[in-house]
């Protein structure tokens, strides 16, 4: 049982499969906003399920030129490094499965394995649109990565922890932390953009003028494991977003207390997903409403316009817990 | 130490997540069609062009970006690593060099 | 079971990847336009793709150059099985009007294996859409079942109407003179 | 002043586009938008009309048309024309030449445009006319109505 628990944990729910077919669903809802954003009908529900069977039952290619090895375990890197981090986000309780000092850093640095692993497939594939977009990867990486991690240690302060759990924690009083740091919640949103590098920061796939960048060569399983990969990013970034700083599961004017303890992980599990969504919605708004710009410009603009935000906001917040704690 | 304490230990929990990823690879093997090599199925795609053995030099100025970035960053792991009260010095000291980093990046 | 599955998302979710091999973009444009909120191929699943790795269907317009033509084969050949090809347009169909021109080779198809034809100068984007419906009738049941559908409530038979066809027609006078 | 498109605009537009606006999309197997008046489909040959002059086959720029013409010698010993009309359709460009040209209001173009075929034989068309048989007549390819 000891052994089983946290296998089920890792593999099934809230793990793989769970965060796999939430992501599917998830995606769906993103194509088909995206789709009434432009007043058209959109897929069926089943559309990213076929698109993933599909994908799987694709020939395999791997180019000639390019390392075998690397561009076979770049697209797990990346899914692994997302799905790892599902364990250490409160989900349906203020407490994660595993809870320690520092998992914030931890979660916050497996969520750019994606970039890095992307960076990895897309050199390794030996090919030039997979190299320009492989190196717009990072350039990217320059731009977002900082103000995300500052905006993430705002709560963090606040709370006076580095684990998300106990930041979580500190939200069930009713007093989400996007009160204390509004500028490093507006920061969070729009790095997060960057990070699952979707419009209008989709600078290294920039279908229109380097194909879809490092993912090029890929076909097939790869290739599906890349779409479950960026899927799954997008639901555990939303997840860590709402974790730090909408209370994660917690939610107004639910009488907690009168609730047997299964009924509450399922409540919280749904204004999880809940919050979730609304911050899907959000992406999907940002994606419809707007158009590409270019590396340079996103990478100068975010560390300015995002990187002095989180910046300041961190530092009202140092203030003031000083002169409290004082 | 319990197994639920190794088994939630990241490089464990990563591990066991690159090992259900490999398992989707093989549900793809099992489900896709024998490949089979015809022609130039192998070679890099560019368009159509035949790329036979050329490299792919990139040119970068994004230096000055991937200098701070590093400073930034470096600067952020210290202050997630360190604990107690000595927090809020770590920040104001952090939000100096941040905010030098920023002038640096755009005084020209 | 999984063979069904499999069939399924493949009638489900053809990708498709654009191929111009020597178009004036006419069709190109209507292709565009078949994607567009008007149409909106992405209905059944239809997602334009930059890349021949990702793509099952290539939607093919133009005629076949000499210059265009090894390239043509070299992308067609790097994308994965199982993949199909439509020709769009009158030129990809049979390379006419510039099939007599020193640089025209023909159609699509001689380069490569074609397997829906959509003539049309340019093809209309509903065109479009009937023929990528009436290849994914052979991939699968439900799509066949539109096609169908389509058949039974609009002629689609042949190009040029049978003696018996004009019989049958009440208003002779419904089609345009040029 | 001119009005400021600023992001915050555009997502007012969408969420309007979201909750408001129909849907622009026809639901092409479903509905259908049919073609503008003078759109060029299906061409629809009438053999009765037809009276084979071959201005069609000569103005055609695709080199669609071909009019096989065939004289019969009826039983009161007096020539009869006959014939009929080959069409490659897979090279048709629409043009509408053919029905330009045509006197007798012969070709006209419909406003069906389902025309996809997974085979190009399947454009070969053959119509009209009464069937010869090959042996009794003679094939004056001069001859004019």
């Amino acid at each position: 049982m000891q052994v089983v628990t946290p296998l089920f944990h890792v593999l099934v729910f809230p793990g793989f499969l769970f965060l796999v077919a939430f992501g599917l669903f998830v995606s769906w809802v993103d194509r088909k906003l995206i789709a009434k954003f432009q007043n058209r009908v959109g897929p069926p529900i089943l559309q990213p399920f076929a698109d993933l069977i599909k994908l799987l039952a694709k020939e395999d290619i791997i180019p000639e030129h390019a390392d075998r090895a690397m561009f076979a375990v770049a697209p797990l890197i990346a899914l692994a490094g997302v799905v790892a981090s599902i364990i250490y986000i409160p989900l349906w309780a203020p407490v994660a499965l595993k809870a320690f000092s520092g998992d914030l850093i931890v979660v916050v640095y497996l969520l750019t394995l994606p970039a890095f692993a992307l960076f990895l497939g897309g050199w390794y594939s030996a090919n030039p649109f997979a190299t320009i977009g492989a190196t717009r990867v990072l350039s990217q990486l320059f731009g977002y990565e900082v103000p995300f991690f500052l905006a993430c240690l705002g709560p963090a302060i606040a709370a006076g922890s580095w684990s998300i759990s106990e930041i979580t924690r500190a939200q069930d009083n009713g007093l989400w932390l996007i009160s204390a740091a509004p500028l490093s919640f507006a920061v969070a949103m729009i790095a997060l953009i960057g990070k699952l590098e979707r419009v209008p920061f989709d600078i290294p796939h920039a279908k229109t003028e380097i194909v879809t960048g490092p993912e090029v060569e890929y076909t097939g399983r790869r290739l599906a494991v890349w779409k479950l990969a960026f899927l799954s990013e997008t639901i555990v970034g939303a997840a860590l977003i709402a974790a730090l700083f909408l209370g994660g599961p917690h939610m107004w004017g639910l009488p907690y207390q009168a609730m047997p303890a299964w009924l509450t992980a399922i409540v919280g599990m749904v204004v999880l997903a809940v919050k979730i969504l609304l911050i899907v919605f959000f992406l999907s708004l940002a994606q419809a409403a707007m158009a590409r710009i270019r590396i340079e410009q996103m990478v100068q603009w975010c560390l300015l316009w995002l990187g002095i935000p989180a910046l300041i906001n961190m530092g009202v917040i140092a203030f003031v817990i000083r002169q409290v704690g004082a | 130490m319990t197994a639920s304490a190794v088994l939630y230990h990241p490089v464990v929990v990563f591990t066991l997540c690159m090992m259900a990823g490999w398992g989707v690879y093989a549900l793809g093997r099992a489900l896709a069609p024998a490949s089979r090599v015809i022609g130039g199925k192998l070679k890099t795609y560019a368009c159509g062009e035949n790329v036979e053995g050329e490299s792919f030099p990139t040119a970068y100025h994004l230096y000055h970006a991937a200098f701070i970035f590093t400073l930034l960053d470096v600067v952020a792991l210290v202050l997630g690593t360190v604990t107690g009260t000595a927090i809020v010095w770590m920040v104001a000291a952090y939000l100096l060099v941040g905010l030098i980093a920023i002038v640096i990046l755009f005084k020209d | 079971m999984l063979d069904g599955l499999v069939k399924w998302a493949r009638g489900k979710s053809p990708w498709v990847c654009h191929l111009n091999c020597g178009s004036c973009n006419g069709c190109d444009i209507e292709i565009v336009a078949a994607l567009m909120p008007r149409f909106d191929l992405e209905r059944f699943g239809v997602l334009l793709e930059g890349s021949p790795r990702h793509a099952d269907v290539f939607l093919a317009t133009g005629p076949m150059t000499r210059q265009i033509r090894d390239r043509v084969v070299r992308v067609y050949e790097q994308a994965a099985d199982p993949k199909f090809v439509v020709a769009v347009g009158t030129c990809g169909v049979s390379g006419s009007p510039f099939y007599p021109g020193y640089n025209v080779l023909g159609g699509v198809d001689a380069a490569i294996p074609v397997d829906m034809y959509v003539p049309g100068c340019p093809a209309r984007p509903d065109a479009i859409s009937y023929g990528v419906l009436r290849l994914l009738a052979t991939l699968d049941p439900k799509a066949e079942a539109l096609v169908k559908e389509i058949e039974e409530r609009y002629d689609t038979e042949g190009l040029v109407y049978t003696p018996e066809e004009m019989a049958q027609q009440r208003d002779p006078v419904e089609g345009a003179r040029g | 002043m001119a009005q400021k498109y600023t992001i915050a605009a555009m997502a007012m537009e969408l969420m309007e586009s979201l909750l408001l606006r129909k849907r622009a999309t026809v639901l092409y197997p479903v509905e259908r938008l049919t073609p503008p008046e003078r759109f060029r489909g299906r061409l629809r040959y009438d053999p009765e009309a037809c009276n084979l002059c071959g201005l069609c086959q000569r103005d055609c720029p695709a080199d669609v048309i071909n009019v096989v013409r065939k004289r019969v010698e009826k039983e009161d010993g007096t020539k009869e024309l006959t014939g009929h009309l080959e069409f490659e359709m897979d090279r048709c460009i629409f043009c509408g030449q053919c029905s330009h040209s045509c006197n007798s209001n012969a070709i006209t173009f419909t406003r069906e445009f389902e025309l996809a075929q997974p085979d190009r034989e399947l454009f070969m068309m053959k119509s009209g006319g009464p069937e010869v048989d090959e042996g009794e007549c003679d094939a004056d390819p001069d001859v004019s109505p």
